[in-house]
């Protein structure tokens, strides 16, 4: 049984991480918002499991959080948002998809590296469940990074915060008040940027992020 | 004895704020002037009296500054002389700026700032440890910045302050690295601790490069004196005189304390250093003044002139002091230290003439006067005594020291290392060209703004200054005579100072008959400025009685003969630039690139013939340009980082994380 | 009693160079116009020229300052007193230690430059570039003279000029490079001092090529009297310096007896009569250089001294 | 969980919070926001006199108690400075009453945030406390609704969101860190037991840890290259905000940073945070200092010298040691007093000059005499010139660290140098020179800006033993 579970967590872990080279690999809008619901729905499956595994019934309230915000009202906000600001749909990246998936690579070579460090008796679990977030939040990171768009940055870090939460629920036993503020984090995240799309509708025709540095500060 | 000093410093620390207070008026820089000397004069007497003897060697420990340490002050020989030469100059100063105040147009900028610029620099000479010290440089800097600035709508006073505050942290951070080291890892900041600490060869050493550069940087010496020239001009006359004449001997001062007193045994060739730089100084010095026409500039370009001559005599004393030789040691310490008692009476002197002239003219550009000793004859005469004085001619004070110096020189064939025996007698050769050319500055800087036709109606229309800036200046002029005269005095009262440093001083000279002062042996050299002094005033009125009695008196004005042009116009006189022209060519074409280009306008034009002279101060360019030039792109370089879009701001949150990681990762 | 005499034999000196100056000169005056096949003026007409013209009236113009009527008396007194330091026929005397022989330069050095001042006083063009090429020239010629100075003095082991000429007198001097480089820098920096040909030509008044003379251009009467008297002081100081530092032989040397002090003024005159044949050989045989020619001439000499004294501290070493 | 003074610093902003955002009116409002701030400020002086002891959620000790106090001191002038400030918006209509509203009870809220971060014994909970500070400061940057301030809001939004997640990540792995030692739970993330077990912890995960950390807060602490939100931020929003965000944001940032570096250094195995810290700190000096001498806007001119006192005290506290550990201390209260100062100085000029362009500012020396000398001031304080504070703790840093490592010292001291300089090129402009832009008399409260330079002046040449202990404590504590 111990080896099942393990596999399964890892599974899905590795499935998150999966999930967010797709999220790379888009280059629509609807579908990198898809996309995401999927991401988050893995990461509520794999939030369950620990419940399960854990037996932390706690973590079943975050399981719902994370499906119930992330799979669901988030990406529909997201698409209501888009079609109000008329954003066009195609997502400009600076970097090209191929090295871009390269770098995510890298990346996540890199994360596993700097966890397996991690002296084995902190238990197997733990470990994999780190590296796996650590990369998810390269990965999230990276999406930001490398897209221009408003909103696409905004589902860069949604998905950089699922790590967190893979994270937060692969540590075991760690006190509710983590995911509380996470999801809280989440939320007012979300409610202020809305609050912002909006205010720049006001003033801009688009949330590309090139029109609003186009002042920078100090060119005037 | 040094809590009554600390309490005269209070009294100028606490007329700022009042001075503030009251607001700018005419009783109010009466006020602050009168306070000003009454204490000044008060702290130059503890002075005395500490140098003679009667100071009791005990430090007071105030519970200010650094918590753990506190502040220590403590009066000795070194620190008494100073005191005094720093109070005489702050006296006359104050004195003088009495009359000369009056003129000032925004004194609100100027009164509050003199008493504490005052006291920081009297702070600075009784500071027995690293903070305390340090803190009254900076606030010596900080006020003389603020009174350089004090007419600040000329943007010239404007730069001159930015570069002087710039080259003022320069050399802070220099001394402060200096402190650091003598302190040690665990802070000992107290002097006495960093006497008994015993710093490596090379750390000495590199101790010796940050005082030579810090203490340097104040001092004005080649090639850190850029500021000086700007910044001493520019401050209001009083001020400038007190900068010239006693902040850059406040500035030898930490020299001399950090490398005589609290750096223990130097190494022979520190005093090459020294001494290369000494001699350069002197040299550089005195030709930038000869190729000045702004008489304050000459004058502070003069500064830096004495202050090479200082550190040749500083110079020599560490290389007798590292060969053990005492005796030759004193000698030279106090013939630098004698000159730079002198140098503040005559530099201050000849400052404040220079702001007696810019009173009643207006003008300080020497082409624009001449004639004045027509319109301002006591002016005149006492600026001509301080000409005289600073010229190293006797029977004045400033020959005294100067030969004392070629005396410590002569004495140098008996150290026993190759450098010095090579450098000592080019440095001797530099000190008396440097001599030779300051003879010309001067006949320059008197005769074209003092002889000859007024140029300007300004000039033409001058009156002679107000009685307290007289009082002042023949106050000083008094003084270099008397010391010129009786030299003896003032080289016992630095016996002490000597005993403190190199462990001997120089011969008692008071006991010597006729006055005569012997350095060595009297077989050796001796002079006696007294002899010579009643020699030619006697012999010269003895001429004028015989030939007005025996032979004619008679006399009749004409016109000038000029071998027969007739009434030139005060155009045709020599200027300034004019004058320097024979060494200008002799030297100037290899150190200034100086170029004379001469446009005739064409047969027929009726435009005149123009002669432009270009200069190029070689050292700027070397030194501060490249440097200025370098900060400018690194920071058009750099701002480009405020204009990036947030995505690259990310990008480069991201790389720091990733180049961490793989930190980590290699991580053994 | 010894005081008494001491007293008397500096008020000889002082009365003997007052008295010799102005018969050296007319004695130059005079082998040069023999050397030209002049007759020349009568030995005395110097004499005759200073009284003249103490009797004329001064004609002063009208811009000249109240310091342009006392420069010719600090003049004169500084170059006298410096002369009568020097000693002549008899070493040793009374206030030779009020002032060594850097001091006696210092104070011609002030004789030069209220000399300067004088020459921008009146504010004439001519006076302007006589003081500007003097300062020119004293620039370089001081530090020479100084090195020549250092030379000698780490030879004798003093700066005082009867001590240095007892040194030269005894036997351990010997000959040494270093003091024929510095008699070689002294003749071409006196040379210059007293503004003799190739440096500056007294006689002429062709303005261009003036420097002395531009000078003192606007002095007449009395005035004109101490300034050329000075002059002729200062040409007498420099050759007794010479003759006493560099053949100091037949100088009398305390205690001073009666045929000690007359062979002392005997060579004393010989060695002003071979000066002045010499000088007066040398200014006939060369001609006048430009005046930006004579940096060159007197940086050498500066060179030459600055030699002299590294050669000595070389061979001290050794 | 009785009722003491540390209940006390939360409930005072949080009641008075809620109370604003009811409460129409503004001159009342911020009449009742000094009050409270005041209230606050009592409030924490009494922690000198009663320890309350650590709960599970708030503790009290040294260090953070200097940092309360500080903050709640800042809290209250910048309040003072504030109404005068915010009447004058109001009356040239850049804000509206309802704005003014919203912007009281964010003030509140911040002070609440902000006392909650320092008085945390819990990591998570303070990381909420930091992030709720983000946020509300975001949302006041971003008040006056221009290009400028929307875009600054938003670039100081993601940033700083990013940064706060790289900071939650790093408390997640000192908890997995912590667990396996302590026990699960809620004991693995108390302050207290986790410094009482921290040597047995295990290091590679403490490593990780740190980096996030170091990343994290770093960003709130306006670190290069992470400053990037700061300049801005500064510019955009309000003056108070300005002062509030240089004075007490980055320090709280920084305190957190400073609590993880000591349980860092009590695991021996671990990596040395000091080399990290020394590094970044010194890259933050120097670029700042360059940074100033391209500056056309006044503020943002200021924002980058906090970014490079910021880069001073973190280098500070990366060598160690208990003297510069103490000059650290020291720079840090000092730097936040003047400062909030020379922000409440800036504030009034740009309201008197109508504008924050540099080149349109001159010769305040002669319009405006008290506001120019009061900015000349505190230039010359900031510069680290005597006798004012910064000049000893600069004075401590360097030189201790000249003793230990030559290099860093002369770098270190180039890039307060090269600072000087460049404050002073604009100084020269806006103070001195002909008088340029509008010379209305600014009718403006003096007193918080005086007083802050009054005490860092007093500072400067006499340091209170109480302080002198005080601080020492701490810097043994830091080690």
């Amino acid at each position: 049984m111990r080896g099942l579970t393990f596999d399964i967590a890892h599974m899905l872990a590795g499935s998150l991480v999966l999930v967010s080279f797709m999220q790379l690999y888009q280059d629509r809008l609807y579908a990198l918002l898809n996309i995401f619901a999927l991401h988050a729905s893995v990461l509520a499956a794999s939030v369950a499991w620990q419940a399960f595994i854990q037996d932390a019934p706690h973590l079943y309230l975050t399981a719902v959080i994370a499906l119930g915000f992330k799979a669901i009202i988030i990406p529909v906000a997201l698409h209501r948002i888009i079609v109000r600001l008329g954003i066009h749909r195609e997502i400009e990246t600076v970097v090209g998809i191929g090295p871009t998936m390269l770098l995510g690579m890298g990346l996540v070579a890199l994360s596993m590296v700097v966890m397996l460090r991690v002296t084995a008796e902190a238990d197997p679990l733990a470990r994999e469940d780190l590296a796996f977030a650590l990369s998810v939040i390269l990965l999230g990171l990276l999406m930001m990074v490398t897209r221009r768009n408003a909103v696409s940055q905004v589902v860069g870090f949604m998905s950089l915060e699922n790590g967190l939460v893979l994270a937060a629920t692969g540590a075991k036993g760690m006190p509710l008040v983590v995911e509380i503020s996470v999801a809280f984090s989440v939320l007012i995240a979300f409610i202020v940027i809305g609050i912002f799309l909006f205010r720049i509708r006001e003033r801009f025709d688009t949330v590309d992020v090139q029109a609003l540095d186009h002042f920078r500060g100090e060119r005037r | 004895m040094v809590i009554y000093a600390l309490y005269g410093v209070g009294a100028l620390v606490a007329l700022s704020p009042i001075a503030v207070a009251l607001g700018a008026s005419l009783r109010v820089s009466r006020i602050v002037y009168v306070a000003s000397l009454i204490v000044t004069l008060l702290l130059s007497a503890i002075a005395l009296r500490c140098l003679f003897g009667h100071s009791s060697l005990l430090g007071v420990t105030l519970p200010l500054g650094l918590p753990w340490l506190g502040a220590h002050f403590r009066i000795d020989a070194l620190s008494a002389f100073f005191l005094a030469v720093i109070n005489l100059g702050g006296a006359a100063a104050s004195l003088f700026a009495l009359g000369y105040g009056e003129h000032e147009h925004s004194p609100q900028r100027v009164l509050p700032f003199y008493p504490a610029y005052l006291a920081g620099m009297n702070l600075v000479v009784l500071a027995d440890d690293a903070f305390s010290f340090l803190a009254s440089w900076e606030v010596m800097s900080l006020s003389s910045w603020a009174l350089v600035i004090a007419h600040h709508q000329d943007r010239e006073n404007l730069r001159a302050g930015y570069v002087y505050l710039l080259m003022a942290g320069f050399g802070t951070l220099a001394l402060l690295l200096a402190f650091g080291l003598l302190a040690g890892a665990h802070g000992g900041y107290a002097f006495e601790v960093m006497r008994a600490s015993h710093p490596s060869a090379g750390l000495a050493a590199l101790v010796l490069v940050l005082a030579l550069v810090g203490a340097g940087s104040k001092a004005g010496v080649v090639p850190l004196h850029a500021w000086l020239p700007l910044a001493h001009p520019a401050a209001p006359s009083h001020v400038s005189a007190l900068m010239s004449g006693v902040m850059t001997k406040v500035a030898v001062y930490g020299f001399v304390r950090i490398v005589f007193d609290l750096l223990g045994p130097p190494a022979w060739w520190w005093s090459m250093l020294v001494l290369a730089i000494g001699g350069i100084t002197a040299v550089m010095g005195v030709l930038y003044a000869l190729m000045q026409h702004d008489l304050k500039r000459l004058l502070a370009y003069h500064t830096v002139e004495n202050i090479g001559i200082i550190f040749i005599g500083l110079g020599l004393a560490l290389a007798f002091k590292a060969y053990g030789m005492e005796f030759a040691a004193a000698l030279a310490l106090t013939a630098g230290l004698l000159h730079v008692f002198n140098h503040s009476v005559f530099k201050s002197l000849l400052f404040f003439g220079a702001g007696a002239v810019l009173n009643a003219t207006g003008e300080c550009d020497m082409e624009h006067l001449g004639g004045l000793i027509h319109r301002m004859p006591q002016t005149a005469f006492v600026f001509l005594v301080g000409c005289v004085a600073i010229s190293a001619l006797p029977p004045l004070n400033g020959f005294v020291s100067e030969w004392l110096t070629f005396q410590a020189i002569l004495l140098s064939p008996q150290l026993s290392s190759w450098g010095l025996k090579l450098l000592v007698p080019a440095v001797g050769a530099l000190l008396a060209l440097s001599a030779a050319l300051a003879a010309a500055c001067f006949v320059k800087a008197f005769g074209v703004s003092f002889l000859g036709r007024p140029r300007t109606p300004a000039a033409a229309n001058a009156h002679e200054t107000d009685g307290q800036s007289l009082a002042a200046m023949f106050f000083l002029a008094a003084l270099c005579l008397v010391a010129g005269i009786l030299p003896g005095v003032f080289i016992d009262a630095l016996a002490p100072v000597s005993k403190a440093l190199v462990g001997v001083g120089m011969p008692h000279q008071g006991s010597i008959d006729w006055l005569t002062i012997v350095p060595v042996a009297d077989s050796r050299s001796s002079y006696n400025g007294l002899l010579v002094f009643v020699f030619v005033v006697l012999s010269s009125s003895v001429a004028a009685f015989a030939i007005h009695r025996l032979a004619s008196d008679k006399l009749r004005r004409g016109p000038a003969w000029d071998c027969g042009y007739p009434d030139a116009r005060p155009e045709t006189q020599y200027s300034a630039s004019s004058f320097a022209q024979p060494i200008r060519r002799v030297y100037g074409t290899l150190i200034f690139r100086a170029r004379e280009i001469g446009e005739m306008p064409p047969p027929g034009a009726t435009s005149p013939a123009k002669l432009v002279v270009e200069l190029r101060d070689l050292i700027w360019d070397v030194a501060y340009a490249p440097i200025a030039v370098g900060v400018g792109y690194a920071a058009e370089k750099l701002n480009s980082l405020q204009f990036l879009t947030i995505r690259q701001y990310l990008s480069l949150v991201f790389s720091a994380l990733v180049l961490l990681l793989l930190v980590l990762a290699v991580w053994p | 009693m010894a005081l008494i005499r001491d007293f008397a034999f500096q008020g000889a000196q002082m009365l003997l160079v007052l008295l010799l100056a102005p018969l050296l000169t007319g004695f130059v005056r005079k082998v040069k116009a023999r050397l030209l096949r002049r007759q020349g003026p009568p030995l005395l007409q110097p004499y005759r020229d200073l009284i003249r013209l103490t009797r004329k009236e001064v004609v002063l113009a009208e811009s000249a300052s109240w310091l342009f009527r006392v420069i010719p008396y600090i003049v004169f007194a500084g170059t006298w007193v410096a002369a009568s330091l020097v000693p002549t026929f008899r070493g040793g005397l009374l206030f030779s230690w009020s002032a060594d022989l850097i001091a006696i330069i210092a104070l011609l050095g002030s004789a030069r430059f209220f000399l300067a001042l004088a020459g921008l006083d009146v504010g004439t063009s001519f006076g302007g570039i006589g003081s500007s090429r003097e300062v020119m020239i004293a620039s370089l010629a001081e530090p020479a003279m100084l090195m020549v100075v250092f030379t000698l003095a780490l030879v004798a082991g003093s700066t005082q000029l009867s001590t240095m000429a007892t040194y030269m007198l005894s036997s351990d001097v010997g000959l040494r490079v270093s003091l024929g480089l510095a008699l070689f820098a002294l003749i071409m920096v006196a040379i210059a001092e007293n503004a003799r040909i190739p440096i500056d030509n007294p006689a002429t008044h062709l303005e261009l090529t003036m420097v002395h003379e531009a000078m003192v251009l606007e002095y007449s009467g009395r005035h004109l009297a101490l300034i050329d008297l000075s002059s002729e002081l200062k040409l007498l100081l420099y050759i007794s310096v010479i003759g006493c530092l560099f053949v100091p032989w037949g100088m009398a040397m305390p205690p001073p007896s009666p045929q000690g002090v007359a062979i002392g003024v005997g060579s004393y005159a010989v060695k002003l009569a071979v000066g002045g044949v010499l000088l007066a050989v040398f200014e006939t045989s060369i001609a006048k250089m430009r005046v930006f020619r004579v940096p060159a001439f007197l940086g050498a000499a500066l060179m030459l001294g600055l030699l002299a004294t590294l050669l000595l501290f070389v061979s001290r070493s050794l | 969980m009785t009722f003491d003074a540390l209940v006390g610093v939360l409930l005072v902003p949080a009641i008075a919070a809620a109370m604003l955002a009811a409460l129409p009116g503004y001159r009342l409002a911020a009449r009742l926001n000094m009050l409270a701030a005041l209230l606050t400020f009592v409030v924490a002086l009494s922690l000198f006199f009663v320890k309350p002891k650590a709960g599970s959620y708030l503790l009290v000790d040294d260090l953070n108690k200097i940092f309360i106090v500080l903050t709640t001191f800042v809290g209250f002038t910048t309040s003072v400075f504030s109404a005068s400030y915010i009447s004058h918006e109001i009356e040239i209509g850049r804000l509206t009453p309802a704005t003014v509203r919203f912007y009281h009870a964010m003030y509140q809220t911040l002070m609440f945030a902000m006392n909650l971060a320092l008085v945390a014994n819990n990591i998570g909970l303070m990381w909420v406390a930091i992030e709720l500070a983000t946020l509300t400061t975001v949302l006041m940057v971003g008040i006056y609704r221009t290009h400028e301030a929307l875009e600054a809001a938003w670039k100081y939004f993601i940033l700083g969101s990013v940064g706060i997640a790289l900071a939650l990540f790093g408390t997640i792995l000192v908890y997995m860190a912590a667990r396996p030692v302590v026990g699960e739970g809620l004991d693995a993330m108390i302050w207290t037991m986790l410094v009482q077990h921290a040597a047995r912890f295990d290091p590679a995960l403490l490593n990780v840890a740190f980096v996030f950390l170091l990343l994290g807060y770093g960003t709130k602490v306006g670190l290069a290259p992470l400053h990037a939100w700061l300049p801005d931020a500064h510019a955009e929003g309000p003056t108070p905000i300005s002062a509030v965000l240089s004075g007490l944001l980055l320090n709280v940032a920084l305190y957190a940073l400073l609590r993880f570096k000591m349980l860092l250094a009590l695991t021996p195995a671990a990596i040395a945070p000091g080399p990290l810290m020394v590094t970044m700190g010194l890259i933050s000096c120097v670029f700042a200092a360059f940074m100033l001498y391209r500056r056309r806007d006044i503020k943002r001119m200021f924002a980058y010298s906090s970014i490079e006192h910021m880069g001073i005290i973190v280098f500070a506290f990366g060598m160690g040691g208990p003297l510069a550990n103490f000059a650290g201390l020291l720079h840090m209260t000092m730097h936040s007093l003047t400062k909030s100062a020379i922000f409440f100085a800036v504030g009034h000029v740009a309201q008197v000059k109508g504008t924050q362009r540099i080149a349109d500012i001159g010769g305040l020396t002669v319009t405006n005499p008290v506001l120019g000398w009061g900015l000349v001031l505190g230039v010359i304080a900031i510069a680290g010139l005597p006798p004012l504070g910064i000049f000893m703790s600069e004075f401590l840093v360097v030189s201790s660290t000249f003793a230990r490592q030559p290099w860093l010292a002369i770098a270190l001291a180039l890039g307060i140098l090269i600072a000087l300089g460049g404050l002073f090129l604009r100084l020269n402009t806006i103070a001195f020179g002909e008088p340029r832009g509008p010379t209305a008399p600014a009718h403006a409260s003096y007193v918080p800006m005086f007083a802050h330079l009054a005490i860092v002046f007093v500072v400067g040449i006499y340091m209170p033993p109480a302080l002198v202990t005080g601080f020492q404590n701490v810097a043994k504590l830091l080690g």
